[in-house]
């Protein structure tokens, strides 16, 4: 590791907010040509050290050197003219702006000062087309789904560096196919001689592409490791800093009373343009998987059982009574809960604190008069925050300066908090560290075993399969198939996703 | 077609059936004279608009330009009176003066972080208090560059006359549509509105293009001041109260919304002659007392806006029928 | 409970200590300014003009307050006022009697709030311009109903609200006072409070979290026009006349003004009616200070823009942030 | 006939009175009459009197907002052969593009106002507080102005505060709060008001620091709106100049006379500026303006 081989380094770089020291005097260093992943648990300064490298926050203390010289990005401009790139972790990009003005934003292809739009999506097609995506580029990003504006984030970012790559969970709301597509592409720039920083909680993913792994907890520097000198206990333990109990999984998949009458029966309920209508029936105590491509109607699913977007034909009964689903609060009122997938934009309200995000939904269904008293708000924060380990300095600190994965699990709280009888999370473990991971997988377990009901989409089959005791698999908006108890299998399911919609039917149940 | 365009062409419309159904009740309406005049009785608005277009798209308010163009018009009417110096570098002087106001408050919001709502309103404030401080009386101009000036129009067929202070407001808008939509800067403008922490993290030059945009508009208010000027051929340090909202409600009703990140420059000059045609029907009509006037206004304002929306919402809900069959 | 009062006044602090910059001004150049004298059983001096005068930006502040912590804004509160002191001029000199005369107006403010909150919350029109519509054509309504003339009353029981006095404060004075009092209450201590924040940050996410964002919205707007119609009457009270042509006139930049250097963002999100009210004190103690300076009136504008300016940047999150930085370098 | 009149707006209990009797003027005659209300902007004027060329009206009132910038739209009136009356307030542009204008000498009516008072207090020191109109209005300028002429010969008295009130009750009546705690009330001898309606805001604030309007502090204003006269009935105010708001019937006579047979009038007729005080039996005045629309 001599120094000439550095193509970025810091040293004892330091960052504080108030109440946190987000990094303490951290060493990194990332070589040409290699894949380096950056490793530690939510909140443990990963996505700040990525923003003090790229001058989106000013760094207290330290230095960083881009090829030995030092640098001082001020903004991140500066950044992007020395050549880094980068894809921050929340999907960063302009949902008001089309597919190719973002991806080309202050490089757009011009003649005498005026903007060659032709050109320009031309170019724009032709970058995403690396990463097998053939969209209107013309029009606006928000009318695409949260995984394309990733895939479109990345096609910026990786045209943007010149000599490092930046990577903050990319591949958080990505499926199976593009994470190999966009792995691909990393391999070809490394081969290049590009530096990659590489940030993710799917240590599968990490030990599949990286060369080395830096480990940070609580802000310090852990140890920097070659990826071949691992194994993933290690590398847990590591993060973690002590051991955790890989979970062995009892087969317990049984237990669900299929004959008894169904807590909620949802017939022929769907959505024009949304979701074509399905049947569900939901039992007491069973979870129920979703699994799709990307766009197949996942999240269109959970927004008509929450009545997020009203169905447009079919009915609901809970209980054998019939059931109005028209919003949000009488999906709330009749006992659910949804988690949804953009926390961003549909989760966190980002300037109130921790605690009044936990109490809100519980606040809600009590009506505006009926204040939770300010003590049980904070027992019930403090006792969450412990639960859920969320990290954060106290309940009051405001939820938008929590690391990502703290939010998801603030959010999750918020639920829980209500003792919902059916919950919906879309994606729920998206960007949330191994340990924690492992906990809210137990959780939703506890949770059944009490009685709950739920209903989980997530892009992570292996997932599905450990929870699950139903799988619903949707394509092209349609509810294909159903997988229950032992046929559940990563296998079974990745065949009912791809298999073709006459066969799929014959398969169900 | 591209969803984006559906705001504008929903304007373009209700401005089309509005016209008609005007021409119907009154004939007179479709003349060259009434087209003529809602372009010059426009002109100065029209004008402050496309700043204004600027300024909204990217987020931001600025509630100061109505004062500015009555301080440009009491500026240029004491320079006139006070020194021998011909128009034209008095208004190259103004410009000067109007740009550098607005690129102040554009850097007052950037660096000290301030609402643009409330900076603005101190803009507005210092700028009518300057005009005062000038001249509480109104100040004619006669200058032969500005009897020159009102007499350069060219008379369209049937007596309407194309002027060229409306000639200019259409100068400007299409340099504005331009700019907005085929330039980098315009680019940015678009991105700030979208988010300013994301523009930033996607390297748009956060400050340099909130200055500008400011400035921008304040050298458009202050063009605007001039086109005033020849309106009136005077400086009045009360002239144009409120001109701000009017603009803001043009620019609104053109399909650019408030939020900033959406709109048109185009779709602003609709707004304008829809202001425009809202006081010539009621002056044709010219039946209506003072209060029945304000009541017909904010009644035709909110047609308009319920209409835009209503027709869009409608086109959405085909679209994503027609998606789905 | 103790706690709680020292978050409150950490948070007004920077407009406490901006009020008493500015009075300490006045007194300076105005020596005799802070002269309180006992007659007619009420107090006299200008603390107590500012205090009296102040009552409709005051009243407006507290509603706009609210509005703007859900990213509103209303700009039809001087309209709305100009229409409620109509009402109240026409119903007491119709006879109507006290009661049912505010009872009346009282009731059309709320009525021009409900119209704001649907089409803000229903007809999702974008506040600033569903509330020009009212802006515009509320004085066109309440000049319908005085026909342009200036109702004069002359009943006693409704000028009292303008300009009697109790426990020897002006009537209005105690009337924005205890209407402070009482919403900074209803929305504290119930979750009212809350739930407007949170609608305010983002509605989408309260939306889905069960809160009525649509209801809360209405509300909202209602109880602004409630405060812009109790100040209409205390303006229309004041003169014993209903003006419509200017009651209330630009007094709802006054009442923005009010909540932003009140520190409440324009951007929605966490408020403080009592910073608010004390922002209406400052602008009010401006616009005082200036009458009682005795400039030439062309100068009014300019020194209100500086005043104002200087007390934003004073205020300004970006100093305030530098403030810090030097203070932990140094 | 058809005539177009642009009026300002409705700022003012007297503007209102202004439109009122030209409404009924015009019904008296039996003209079509076409009303655009300006709302206090000069361009929705100009826009007004455009339309009204565009539409072919046989003439145009305008009661224009302020003195300058009418040229070219009166040059297109005057090309379309449109004569143009300006009504109560005047235009500086060339005499020619326009028939006549009806109206009160503005600096006049201050000096009307100026001279009863140098009558009324004799040698007697006097120090005065001014209301003025709202700044930068013509007639605040052009009122200020004809009372300090009136007073100028006069050395007893004084004007020892002047802010503008806007025309307004409600500013007229803070404003006056302030003057009397800055200059102490017993010092201030009388108020000079630009407009009524500020004289009357004023009168309650003196009443509510406890002196007496009409005695211990003498009121003097223009306009002579009916509540003023209320007010002088009771003692509490002294004087008012009268600006008539019945401008329109002789600008109709006028009118008749230059389209009957091509009479020129002559370019300037001016309305009495007549002073009412306390001896004019005020409630008489009173019940005969009240119906006049103000
Ligand atoms: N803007 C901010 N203001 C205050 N504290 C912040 C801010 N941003 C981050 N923090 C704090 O800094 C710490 C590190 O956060 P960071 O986002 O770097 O974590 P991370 O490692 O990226 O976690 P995750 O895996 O959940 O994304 C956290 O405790 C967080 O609460
Ligand atoms: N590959 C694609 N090509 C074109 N459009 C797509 C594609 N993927 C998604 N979309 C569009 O994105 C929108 C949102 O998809 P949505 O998020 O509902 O899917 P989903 O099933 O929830 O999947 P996920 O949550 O994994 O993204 C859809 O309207 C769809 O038209
Ligand atoms: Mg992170
Ligand atoms: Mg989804």
């Amino acid at each position: 590791m001599s120094e000439s081989q550095a193509l970025l380094r810091t040293e004892g770089l330091t960052k504080t907010f108030p109440g946190t020291r987000a990094l303490d005097a951290v060493d990194f260093d990332l070589r040409a040509g290699e894949v380096h992943a950056l490793l530690g648990e939510n909140g443990a300064g990963k996505s700040t050290l990525i923003k003090c490298l790229t001058g989106a926050y000013r760094r207290d203390a330290g230095e960083i050197l881009l090829e030995g010289a030092p640098i001082d990005p001020r903004d991140t401009q500066d950044a992007l003219a020395l050549g880094i790139g980068t894809v921050y972790q929340e999907v960063n990009l302009l949902p008001n702006l089309s597919v190719a003005e973002n991806l080309l934003l202050g490089r757009q292809p011009r003649r005498v000062g005026l903007v060659r739009r032709r050109a320009m999506n031309d170019r724009a097609r032709a970058m995403l087309a690396r990463y097998g995506l053939s969209i209107d580029v013309t029009r606006n990003l928000d009318a695409y789904s949260v995984a394309i504006q990733q895939i479109v984030a990345i096609a910026r970012a990786v045209s943007m560096s010149g000599r490092v790559l930046i990577l903050d969970e990319p591949t958080a709301s990505l499926d199976r196919d593009e994470v190999a597509m966009l792995f691909d592409v990393v391999r070809g720039l490394r081969d290049n001689g590009l530096g990659i920083i590489f940030i993710s909680h799917f240590l599968d993913q990490v030990f599949e592409i990286a060369d080395r792994v830096t480990v940070l907890r609580n802000g310090r520097l852990v140890g920097v490791h070659d990826i071949g000198g691992l194994d993933r206990l290690r590398l847990v333990n590591l993060m973690l800093g002590r051991e955790l109990a890989e979970e062995t999984r009892e087969t317990g998949r049984g237990g669900i009373d299929y004959d008894a009458a169904p807590r909620l029966r949802f017939s022929g309920t769907g959505r024009r343009g949304a979701i074509a209508p399905f049947d569900l029936d939901v039992h007491r105590g069973e979870v129920i998987g979703v699994a799709g491509l990307l766009g197949s109607g996942r999240t269109e699913t959970a927004e008509l059982m929450f009545g997020a977007a009203p169905m447009d034909c079919g009915s609901v009964t809970s209980e054998g009574r019939p059931l109005r689903l028209a919003s949000p609060r009488d999906a709330i009122g009749a006992g659910f809960g949804f988690s949804p997938e953009d926390r961003k934009t549909s989760g966190i309200i980002g300037d109130m604190s921790v605690r009044e995000n936990i109490v809100l939904a519980l606040q809600a269904r009590q009506g505006w008069l009926r204040r939770v008293p300010m003590r049980r708000q904070r027992e019930l924060a403090d006792d969450f925050i412990k639960r859920l380990d969320i990290r954060t300095s106290d309940a009051e600190k405001p939820i938008g300066e929590l690391s990502g994965g703290n939010q998801q699990k603030a959010l999750l709280a918020r639920w829980l908090a209500t003792n919902p009888e059916f919950l919906i999370l879309d994606e729920p473990t998206r960007g949330i560290d191994v340990g924690a991971h492992a906990e809210i997988i137990r959780m939703i377990e506890e949770l059944c075993a009490s009685g709950m009901s739920l209903l989980v989409i997530s892009a992570e089959l292996d997932e599905l399969v450990a929870y699950s005791h139903r799988v619903i698999v949707v394509r092209d908006r349609v509810h294909v198939a159903e997988l229950v108890g032992e046929a559940i299998t990563t296998d079974a399911i990745v065949k009912a996703i791809a298999r073709p919609a006459a066969e799929a039917g014959e398969n169900a149940r | 077609m591209n969803p984006r365009l559906l705001p504008f062409l929903a304007t373009v419309v209700i401005f089309v059936v509005a016209y008609v159904i005007c021409w119907l009740q009154f004939p007179a309406m479709l003349s060259t004279r009434v087209i003529g005049n809602l372009l010059t009785d426009g002109a100065f608005l029209g004008i402050v608009a496309v700043g204004m277009t600027f300024v909204i798209l990217s987020g931001g308010i600025d509630l100061s330009v109505g004062s500015v163009i009555a301080f440009s018009g009491v500026f240029v009417a004491v320079m006139l009176r006070d020194t021998g110096i011909h128009p034209v570098p008095v208004f190259v002087l103004l410009l000067a003066i109007t740009t550098a106001f607005g690129a102040a408050m554009g850097l007052i919001i950037h660096v000290l972080q301030m609402p643009p709502f409330i900076v603005t309103l101190a803009g507005m404030f210092l700028a009518r208090g300057m005009a005062y401080v000038l001249s509480v009386d109104s100040i004619p101009i006669a200058h032969p560059f500005y009897d020159w000036v009102q007499t350069a129009y060219w008379l369209m067929p049937g007596k309407g006359r194309l002027t060229l202070i409306g000639a200019t407001m259409l100068a400007v808008f299409v340099a504005g549509i331009l700019l907005a939509h085929r330039t980098r800067f315009g680019a940015n403008v678009f991105a700030l509105g979208g988010g300013v922490q994301t523009a930033r993290l996607m390297g748009v030059p956060v400050g340099r293009t909130t200055v500008l945009i400011y400035a921008l508009s304040g050298l458009l208010a202050g063009l605007s001041g001039i086109v005033f000027s020849f309106y009136t051929s005077a400086g009045y340090s009360l002239a144009t109260v409120g001109v701000e909202l009017d603009a803001i409600a043009a620019v609104v009703i053109g399909g650019t919304l408030l939020t900033g990140g959406s709109g048109f420059v185009a779709g602003t000059l609709i707004g304008v002659l829809i202001m425009g045609l809202i006081q010539t029907y009621i002056t044709f009509d010219g039946t209506l007392s003072s209060w029945w006037t304000k009541i017909i206004i904010g009644a035709l304002l909110l047609a308009f806006i319920v209409l835009q929306k209503a027709l869009l919402d409608i086109t959405a809900k085909r679209a994503s029928a027609r998606e789905a069959g | 409970m103790n706690g709680g009062a020292a978050r409150l006044l950490r948070r007004i602090a920077p407009q406490l200590v901006t009020l008493a910059v500015i009075l300490a001004t006045i007194g300076f150049v105005f020596p005799g300014f802070f002269n309180i004298a006992f007659a007619n059983e009420r107090l006299y001096g200008s603390p107590i003009d500012i205090l009296n005068r102040g009552a409709p930006v005051a009243l407006l502040a507290i509603g706009m307050t609210l509005v703007i912590a859900t990213r509103g804004i209303d700009l039809s509160v001087g309209a709305v006022m100009a229409i409620c002191g109509a009402i109240a001029a026409s119903a007491i000199t119709a006879g109507y009697g006290l009661p049912l005369t505010l009872l009346m107006a009282l009731g059309a403010g709320i009525a021009c709030g409900l119209w704001n909150g649907l089409l803000v919350a229903v007809l999702g029109i974008q506040p600033i311009v569903a509330t020009l519509i009212l802006m515009v054509a509320g004085r066109g309504i309440a000049q319908l109903i005085t026909e342009g003339a200036i109702l004069t009353f002359n009943d006693a029981g409704l000028a009292y609200v303008g300009s009697g006095s109790f426990a020897a404060l002006p009537m209005p004075a105690v009337l924005w006072l205890s209407v402070g009092v009482a919403v900074a209450l209803l929305v504290r201590r119930t979750a009212l409070g809350m739930l407007i924040e949170a609608v305010g940050v983002n509605r989408r996410a309260s939306s889905l979290a069960g809160v009525s964002s649509r209801l809360l919205l209405i509300t909202v707007y209602a109880i602004s026009g409630l405060c812009a119609a109790l100040a209409g009457i205390i303006v229309a009270a004041d003169i014993r006349g209903a003006d419509a042509n200017n009651a209330g006139l630009f007094l709802e930049l006054d009442a923005i003004l009010a909540v932003v250097v009140g520190g409440t963002s324009l951007l929605g999100g966490r408020f403080s009616i009592i910073a608010s009210l004390i922002g209406a004190m400052i602008i009010q103690s401006v616009n005082t200070g200036i009458l009682v300076a005795g400039f030439p009136p062309e100068f009014n504008l300019v020194i209100k823009a500086c005043i104002v300016l200087a007390i934003l940047v004073l205020q300004s999150p970006a100093l305030y942030g530098a403030a810090i930085l030097l203070r932990r370098t140094s | 006939q058809t005539v177009g009149f642009s009026q300002i707006g409705s700022e003012s209990g007297w503007r209102a009175a202004e439109t009122t009797v030209t409404r009924q003027e015009a019904e008296k005659r039996g003209i079509d009459l076409k009303f655009a209300d300006a709302q206090q902007k000069q361009e929705n004027q100009i826009k007004a009197i455009r339309s009204f060329v565009a539409q072919g009206v046989d003439a145009i009132l305008l009661a224009p907002v302020v003195a300058t910038g009418w040229d070219a739209v009166l040059q297109e009136a005057k090309e379309a052969e449109i004569p143009v009356i300006l009504l109560d307030r005047m235009v500086d542009s060339d005499k020619d593009l326009y028939l006549t204008a009806v109206g009160s000498d503005l600096v006049h009516e201050g000096e009307v106002a100026g001279k009863w008072l140098v009558d009324e207090v004799g040698d007697r020191e006097c120090n005065v507080v001014e209301l003025q109109g709202t700044t930068g209005s013509s007639p605040a300028i052009d009122r200020k102005k004809g009372f300090e002429q009136a007073i100028a010969d006069a050395s007893n008295i004084k004007i020892v505060r002047s802010q503008t009130g806007d025309f307004t009750r409600a500013k007229g009546k803070e404003v006056m709060e302030s003057f009397l705690k800055a200059e102490g009330g017993d010092t201030i001898c009388a108020l000079y008001a630009h407009n009524d309606d500020m004289a009357v805001g004023a009168i309650q604030a003196i009443k509510e620091a406890g002196l007496k309007p009409g005695s211990d502090i003498l009121v003097v204003s223009i306009d002579a709106v009916p509540d003023i006269f209320q007010a002088m009935a009771a003692g509490e105010a002294n004087a008012t100049v009268e600006l008539t708001p019945n401008m329109a019937g002789p600008a109709f006579d006028a009118l008749a006379k230059y389209q009957a047979d091509g009479t020129e009038p002559p370019k300037f007729i001016q309305t009495e500026s007549k002073l009412y005080t306390q001896a004019d039996d005020p409630m008489k005045v009173y019940e005969e303006k009240k119906s006049q629309g103000y």
